[in-house]
């Protein structure tokens, strides 16, 4: 062996070549590419509405783009970034990598159907695209009623059909995780020696599986409306206006969740390896993210607090909001607990772990803001809204991704990347983001509405400080873009463990082969055994699979 | 407050801003205490525990269960602290004075109509007295806009098909922002206006300036008579339909064995969907008025419905 | 290798942990069609609280007799289907086959009879829209019955014709001979499937047919 | 799970014939004015009660794991949810003017 040229090692990615063998592939690591690839480009579409927003917004006139553009530009930011960016990041990138490998299987329950749900989604895009190419939508996001029924002349219906074709793209990611963690756990491998990153995948994917369809339903009743004139949410007929809402906030409040989630589960995994400790009370994070994941359900009502909700029914769904911050608090307690005496290294997604948990603090807390009747009465529909959700879904649920994709991109591609560039990135990242979204807090306490194309000429100050930290979340974000695809081919080598790092994907080759595991790992030791000497998983046949 | 040549904290103009900003002030420093709380530890432990080997193995801790019930108990405790004071100012939004003045509101596609009683009416704008509680009916001949003036720390949805209601008291004489912060589409920004606070003197002033076209209530008379509502609504009991002599905040039997209070929103169902709730003992024979009469025409005969009082029963004449 | 082992994915270790994947991946699939359905329902509930004299009214429009036989159609097909799935556990190639060939032309039945009564609608001007033919103050309500009616009735005919569609499938694979006593998963779970659609008729049969008969 | 269990065709024929009686018993006393929502109540409890059979038997869930009888618990639980809370906004809509008028 050690005298001629040794063939280069099989892996997943060099298993076979060409088109064919990614568009047809079942290998979960392959479609968690296919789906990196389709979220970043949605990132950056998303991303490119957002800048004309923010260059717009730089004078109070309106004079860049007409009412019309801008409110289509909104809403076609809203619509990408969420439902073809955020809600598919992490778990169909990072979960559908990750997940066999680390409770030890060879694939998902269901490959085919994974591979389907990656079409599916790409479908569901092309329909928003098509729309956005023919000219656009205009309603918000939000999609309300009866204005998104009957009023608009926008493209509705082919946008809702996108989103409902994505919707299936979701449903069935989350019930191929389910069954998954259910059926597919390698010998050993207990629910309480699950990764929480495992845990919060699966949190996340009752919120896919349960949520999902109420979303479908509505906006497949609202295209039936437009199309066929139906009338289920039409006023004119004596349709209740605030149906809709309902409705639409069942599904859309957990999906936050379904965004910040996996986060959470990535933030766990990082703050663990990069201060070399167990997650302190695994057990309390376990189950607070479920928690998350069924309480989410029943705060949906803290949308419409001045909708015209019944009094009682806003008392009900404030006083369940206000339950649901306790799970994320316990969460932000104990990851902060988890660095007490560790070992901790500021590599680059650290880095993000750490920026994580200051800005989820305080979109958490502002959160708590909303929920209170008193306070959200006023803030609602503001800016302080906008800072508070993209507090949580970029301060918080970006980071996370980006720190994941840094932390695993060794695993995935067996490079490493640049570090120096990782970190000034990260740090540029969180400047920016501040500097951005922090204004808008103060904006919204002083009274300007979201979705203003023109605004009172007193707000200008603070909306060219957000457009400024923009520009400087732009260069953030483009950053590693550049230095990741350089890494693909001129990166060091990684190696099996770079991080030094425990779990059951760092015990196989990077990049690991297409079976993930030689042999059927048994596992003996809980998750995060730092500090315990030795501490790995037992291969029956003698050897872990490295070669 | 220093002044940064912009604006940093809205104006405080009506008797509920003072009260919103103490509770968001209470959260503002309980943000900033829990949110520096964390910043600190993970700063004091990032750099006192920072790695200063690569073989470093530190002890595992692995949790510690009184500290979890802490950290459980403390949030839940201010959070439900945070609850009750926040619904109890929400609860007061809710219940408006039976002194206030009333205001009528339609919204529309893109601008704001307002209409006193004593029959102004004003477009984009709204002068109203300070010192006095101001109740507004509001309702959309489209979609759902949103009634926001930030200086009063109000706000509420204006709905199509149905009315809401809002009320404040201003406390101090000036011109505020008045905004539509629900989309309603194209121009949606351009939906804005003003409320114009008045010393109550000046306000009587105001009033009497303008040429009002006969109050709300003499207008909705006009209109009852004009309809043939007047045919069968006799101010007693005798005629076809029932009296509406007294009607807003009675209970009303209605067939089925059902009851209702008699709200706006009662009387507006029953004039454009009539036999939706059908008074017992009377057949619903009544024709609907939808497409005949304006939202401003159905606040007009609201108000002279509300202008029926028991006692004064003998000007409803044939 | 042992012989178990040729009737798996390579994903799973045997062929039980396959049956267990597949039969929980189908039950999970009906909770999102519980919620799916579930958003109409809850339109429904809200409206039929609002406007009760309005849907009596719509309601009594419907033919009550061809909903009832079409009622009884379904439950006969899910009795056949569940036929089906015995014949397929038993390894029975005919009965399998032709169990699965009277679902199918039961399901057809449904649809033929569905798409008849959407004919009759049409002729009596009860399709929401522009040429809605109801007037009178209860009119508007009754439209959104009728929006109700055919939005909900018309998902579930889109869901039996999907269910048409599994069926054929796995007669082709019937005869093919796929299925023995070892493996018939795919019969069960597409049981599963069509009886979940035959529960949701079950609601909807009275919800939309019989909520205003005793008015009458 | 159910694997392998195999149920007697006896067993679904009585579960067949109950449906059907209870289909008819629905459309029947439909016609029967019993007052207030009671026939709404009795429709909807007949339906539940057949959707029950259908659930038990035919799709095999008396000899099932206890993990599905937890999905589909879920599900309805869930769809509970979703009918509760906003049933909760829309009954208690006009209740305010009732306290304060």
């Amino acid at each position: 062996m050690n005298a001629v040229i040794a063939a280069p090692r099989r892996h997943y990615l060099n298993v076979n070549y060409g088109l064919k063998s990614w568009l047809l592939t079942t290998d979960h690591k392959r479609i968690a590419w296919l789906y990196l690839i389709g979220v970043t480009f949605f990132f950056f579409i998303g991303g490119f509405f957002a800048t004309l927003i923010r260059l717009e917004l730089l004078t109070p006139q309106g004079d860049l783009v007409q009412a019309e553009t801008y409110n289509k530009l909104f809403t076609m930011h809203g619509v990408t970034m969420i439902f073809f960016f955020l809600i598919p990041s992490i778990p169909a990138v990072l979960g559908n990598f990750l997940i066999p490998i680390m409770i030890g299987a060879r694939d998902l329950a269901f490959p085919r159907l994974n591979l389907a749900s990656w079409y599916i989604y790409m479908l569901g895009g092309l329909f928003t695209l098509a729309a956005a190419a023919a000219g656009g939508v205009d309603t918000g996001w939000t999609f309300y009623t009866p204005y998104s029924s009957i009023y608009s002349n926008t493209h509705v219906a082919l946008t809702v059909v996108g989103i409902f074709v994505t919707g299936f793209s979701s449903i069935l990611t989350g019930l191929n995780f389910i069954v998954t963690v259910h059926t597919m756990r390698a010998p050993g491998m207990t629910w309480f020696r699950l990764p929480l990153f495992v845990w919060a995948h699966y949190a996340t994917s009752i919120i896919f599986i349960l949520g999902t369809p109420v979303i479908a339903i509505t906006l497949t009743l609202v295209a039936l409306e437009r199309l066929f004139h139906l009338g289920i949410f039409n006023p004119e007929l004596g349709g209740d206006p605030l149906l809709f809402q309902h409705l639409f906030w069942f599904y859309s409040h957990p999906a936050v969740y379904i965004m910040i989630l996996p986060g959470m589960g990535v933030i766990s995994e990082l703050i663990a390896c990069f201060s070399r400790k167990r997650v302190f009370g695994y057990s309390f994070v376990a189950f607070s993210s479920l928690g998350i994941a069924v309480l989410s359900f029943l705060v949906w009502g803290h949308h419409m607090f001045v909708s015209g909700q019944s009094v009682y029914a806003s008392m009900i769904f404030s006083l369940l909001s206000m339950l649901v911050a306790i799970p994320s608090a316990i969460k932000v307690f104990n990851w902060t607990a988890t660095l007490y005496k560790g070992s901790i290294s500021f590599d680059a997604p650290m880095l993000y772990s750490l920026g994580f948990i200051g800005l989820f603090t305080i979109g958490g807390l502002t959160g708590v803001f909303l929920a209170s009747l008193g306070v959200d009465v006023h803030v609602h529909d503001t800016y302080f809204v906008i800072a508070h959700f993209h507090y949580i879904m970029v301060g918080s649920a970006v980071m996370a991704y980006l720190g994941g994709i840094h932390f695993w991109w060794p695993k995935m591609t067996g490079r490493k990347y640049p570090e120096p560039l990782a970190r000034l990135a990260a740090i540029i990242i969180f400047l920016g983001f501040n500097l951005t979204f922090f204004p808008q807090f103060v904006l919204g306490y002083l009274g300007m509405p979201r979705r203003y194309h023109v605004y009172p000429p007193e707000f200008q100050v603070l909306n060219v400080m957000s457009s400024a930290g923009a520009s400087i979340l732009a260069v953030g974000y483009l950053l590693p873009l550049i230095y990741l695809i350089w890494s693909l081919r001129y990166g060091a080598v990684a190696g099996m463990n770079p991080w030094k790092a425990k779990g059951l994907e760092w015990e196989i080759p990077s990049p690991p082969p297409t079976d993930n595991f030689e042999t059927t790992p048994l596992v003996t030791q809980e998750a995060y055994a730092y500090g315990v000497a030795d501490a790995q998983a037992v291969y029956p046949s003698g050897e872990p699979a490295n070669v | 407050m220093p002044t940064l040549g912009f604006p940093l904290f809205p104006d405080q103009a009506s008797t509920m801003a003072g009260r919103v900003d103490q509770l968001y002030f209470f959260l503002l420093g309980l943000s900033v205490f829990f949110a520096g709380l964390i910043c600190i530890l993970i700063i004091v432990f990032a750099v006192k525990y920072r790695r200063r080997s690569d073989d470093e193995q530190p002890q595992p801790i692995p949790g510690n269960l009184g500290l979890e019930i802490f950290w459980t108990l403390v949030p839940l405790g201010l959070t439900l602290v945070v609850f009750v004071w926040g619904a109890r100012l929400f609860f007061v939004t809710y219940y408006p004075p039976n002194d206030a003045l009333e205001i009528n509101v339609v919204a529309k596609q893109w601008m704001w109509k307002a209409q006193h009683p004593e029959g102004h009416s004003e477009i984009n704008e709204l002068h109203i007295p300070s010192g006095k509680p101001v109740k507004l009916v509001m309702t959309s001949q489209d979609v759902i806009h949103d009634f926001f003036v930030p200086a009063f720390r109000v706000k509420k949805d204006v709905l199509p098909g149905r009315y809401t209601t809002l009320w404040f008291e201003a406390s101090k004489p000036g011109s505020y922002h008045l905004f539509c912060s629900q989309y309603c589409g194209t121009q949606h920004s351009g939906m804005v206006g003003r409320i114009v606070v008045m010393e109550p003197t000046a306000f009587q002033a105001w009033l009497s300036g303008g040429a009002a076209g006969g109050s709300m209530a003499s207008a909705g008379e006009k209109l009852f008579r004009s309809l043939g509502c007047v045919s069968c609504h006799l101010p007693n009991d005798a005629g076809r339909a029932p009296s509406l002599v007294g009607l807003l905040g009675k209970t009303v039997a209605l067939q089925g064995g059902r009851s209702i209070v008699a709200d706006e929103n009662y009387v507006r169902e029953s004039i454009l969907e009539p036999n939706a709730k059908v008074v017992a003992g009377y057949q619903p024979i009544m024709p609907t008025f939808k497409g005949l009469v304006s939202e401003e025409g159905v606040m007009q005969i609201l108000a002279y419905v509300k202008s029926l009082k028991r006692e004064e029963g003998a000007q409803v004449k044939k | 290798m042992s012989d178990s082992n040729l009737a798996h994915a390579h994903q799973f270790d045997d062929a039980a942990q396959q049956h267990e994947a597949s039969w929980l991946g189908m039950w999970i699939f009906l909770g999102t069609e519980i919620m799916f359905f579930g958003g109409m329902f809850l339109g429904y509930t809200v409206y039929r609280g609002d406007y009760p004299a309005a849907f009596a009214d719509a309601s009594n429009r419907l033919d009550i007799t061809l909903g009832t036989i079409n009622t009884a159609v379904l439950i006969l097909s899910s009795f056949t289907m569940a036929l089906a799935v015995r014949s397929a556990q038993l390894g029975a190639r005919r009965p399998l086959i032709a169990c699965l060939g009277l679902t199918m032309a039961l399901g057809a039945v449904f649809l033929g009879i569905k798409f008849t009564e959407y004919y009759q609608k049409f002729v009596e001007h009860l399709v929401p829209g522009g040429g809605f033919g109801l007037s009178g103050p209860l009119a508007g309500a009754e439209q959104i019955f009728f929006s109700f009616y055919f939005a909900m009735t018309g998902m579930h005919a889109l869901h039996m014709i999907i269910g048409l569609g599994l069926l054929t499938a796995l007669i082709v694979k019937a005869r093919r001979g796929r299925f023995s006593v070892a493996y018939n998963t795919p019969v069960e779970v597409i049981g599963l499937y069509w009886h979940f659609v035959d529960i949701v008729w079950i609601f909807l049969f009275p919800l939309l047919y019989l909520v205003g008969r005793h008015l009458q | 799970m159910s694997a392998g269990h195999v149920v007697s065709v006896k067993l679904y024929a009585a579960i067949f014939g109950t449906l059907l009686v209870l289909t008819l018993a629905t459309a029947g006393a439909a016609f029967i004015d019993l007052g207030g929502s009671l026939n709404a109540i009795l429709a909807l409890l007949i339906a539940g009660a057949k959707a029950l059979l259908v659930i038990l038997f035919f799709m095999h869930v008396l000899y099932s794991s206890r993990l599905t009888w937890v999905f589909i618990g879920a599900g309805f639980f869930w769809l509970l949810i979703l009918l509760a809370l906003t049933l909760a906004d829309v009954l208690s809509r006009g209740w305010l003017q009732a306290a304060v008028g």
